[in-house]
């Protein structure tokens, strides 16, 4: 399992088309900084593909007030989940 | 003409940048205040992912920094009053103007031209 | 575990900085290892000695210090895009006829090979890019 | 397995940012040269408008910087041999794969996720 | 007259959508630094409100090796040509 | 006509200080008076003193040098924005209790309120960002 890390938000970047292009059956996806938008559920049917695989860090979606809009199938962890998951995945890749 | 309804001014801010993700809206939001201190009068428009600046219940950032929801908070002490937001922009992230923590106008694309024919200066951000 | 971590973002101006110090405190807070932090890109800004941020702001070069200070992590700075960006050690400066410096210790100028050992030698390398 | 005709190696650096408009690209080749230069074996993938930099005919830039088509050129001498060509942003620009400036072998969406998973280390610019 | 002036490829970043809606009838775009891929005839389609009122950068294009490689809509202009444009307009608008 | 810049994209990362500079040259190669270029954001990275790029870069600190020395052009560095990178002159060191020092003139640290006057006092107002 690798754990792909995108901060980018759908609404404005069109990296995230690549990085679930990039990711295997078993990979999982990490929303952080901007790029939590997407966990709201008005954006998350762009990662349709990886919903079942789809976290999004606490910590960035408090700071914008949205902590209590992801939608219900997103993942939401703290920066300790967040090393968790690097701890859990055979290496990690960053798209900007 | 479709600038005549639109609000004439100074200063016509446009903010894309969403908060905390980088510096962009606070740094446009400075230029907005400082002109406001200069007398100019000036105009927010909150476009794409920056209608999240007015979304409530912002907390402090990564290291505890402390966001730009208590800059917004002074906008009216300094006579900044001409809000806009995108409201595309709302649609697109399912979000109600009436729920944001400030009142600003949507305004649709189409108006848009218009608000930056009316300022002497546009800066985006 | 051993961890590294390549910053790219410049500080203040992009998240990726305080993300990858929060993500740092947190590696270490778990029982791992933090070898190294290396700066490439805008993220050599990092390292400038002279940031003086307002008192209600993080100091980001203190605090990479701090973790350097507690958890001995290595604070890499890549020479050349370092240079060409104005962060220059003492002995850069006298190497470019340039009076003052704007790099300390415990950042270090190195070469991007410092990035690919990492790569090799750590566990996990996970990058905050702008 | 797909990631059986994955090519195997070290490094996989992914190019997505187009020549001259940022030191992305030069950046991620520096990347690649050193890594090949100890040793390690590197591939590289250009995805998006990251595929701009194998496109002939570069020139310098605004102020006479040189850009990467050089650096490029000397990929051969360093080992690296496994370029590849993200297919669709090719089509999407309508570029034909045997008119760019060096051979790279146009890879589909499908085949990313096996190449990612193929290399220990895997670094985007 | 206003220019609006674009420097990013709109197969990268959705930035230029709200530049078009920020264009009145009369105004120019200039694509600048990596906006200069959207001149290209497989990009020029989403600049189709504005086809008539469209400039690129010679300098630019040449160097991504474009300069021979734009949409024949596209009104090609150097840098002298870009403080033409800027004197002709009543103000710019820079969209990043 | 008398032009203002507006640059906010660090240098070396980003086209932005180099289109900056290209369009200013055109500027006053085509009669007008630049009068003033403002660095904000990452823009004010333009402004270190100690940048030592390879020869066969372009050296962006000292093009904008020449630009004020051929043609008066004032090159005004947001302070706010400066001091929290580590862009400090020799008061603001002193200020700030730092030996030594990373900016200095002909670049000037200026407050916000001279941006805003610009978009006053000049015809033009040309923003180049990252």
């Amino acid at each position: 399992m690798i754990l792909h890390i995108l901060n980018r938000a759908p609404g404005t970047s069109l990296v995230y088309r690549d990085a679930l292009a990039g990711m295997g059956p078993e990979d999982r996806l990490l929303l952080i900084e901007d790029g939590v938008l997407g966990a709201l559920p008005a954006q998350v049917r762009h990662f349709t593909p990886v919903l079942d695989r789809l976290f999004a860090l606490r910590e960035d979606l408090a700071a914008r007030g949205l902590e209590g809009h992801c939608d219900a199938t997103v993942q939401v962890v703290d920066v300790d989940g967040f090393v968790e998951l690097t701890e859990e995945a055979d290496k990690t890749v960053s798209w900007f | 003409m479709e600038s005549q309804d639109a609000p004439r001014g100074d200063l016509l801010v446009i903010l894309r940048h969403p908060p905390h993700g980088t510096s962009w809206l606070r740094d446009g939001l400075d230029a907005a205040l400082v002109a406001a201190a200069f007398g100019q009068s000036v105009s927010l428009l909150f476009q794409g992912d920056g209608v999240l600046a007015l979304h409530p219940g912002q907390g402090s950032g990564a290291l505890g920094q402390k966001g730009t929801a208590a800059t917004l908070e002074m906008l009216g002490m300094y006579d900044i009053e001409a809000l806009f937001v995108d409201a595309d922009a709302l649609a697109r992230l399912e979000l109600a103007a009436d729920a944001l923590m400030l009142s600003a106008e949507p305004v649709d694309a189409t108006r848009t031209a218009a608000m930056i024919a009316a300022h002497r200066l546009v800066l985006v951000f | 575990m051993r961890y590294a971590l390549l910053v790219q973002g410049a500080p203040y101006s992009q998240q990726a900085s305080h993300s990858a110090l929060r993500f740092a405190r947190a590696v270490v807070a778990r029982g791992h290892t933090l070898s190294s932090v290396f700066f490439y890109h805008d993220g050599v800004y990092n390292a400038a000695r002279l940031a003086a941020p307002p008192q209600d702001e993080p100091h980001l070069p203190d605090a990479w210090c701090e973790l350097h200070a507690q958890h001995g992590t290595m604070l890499l700075v890549c020479i050349a895009s370092a240079l060409r960006r104005g962060l220059l050690d003492e002995r850069e400066a006298a190497r470019h006829g340039k009076s003052g410096h704007s790099l300390e210790p415990p950042f270090e100028l190195t070469g991007l090979g410092q990035l690919i050992d990492l790569g090799q030698a750590c566990d996990r390398l996970v990058t905050f890019s702008p």
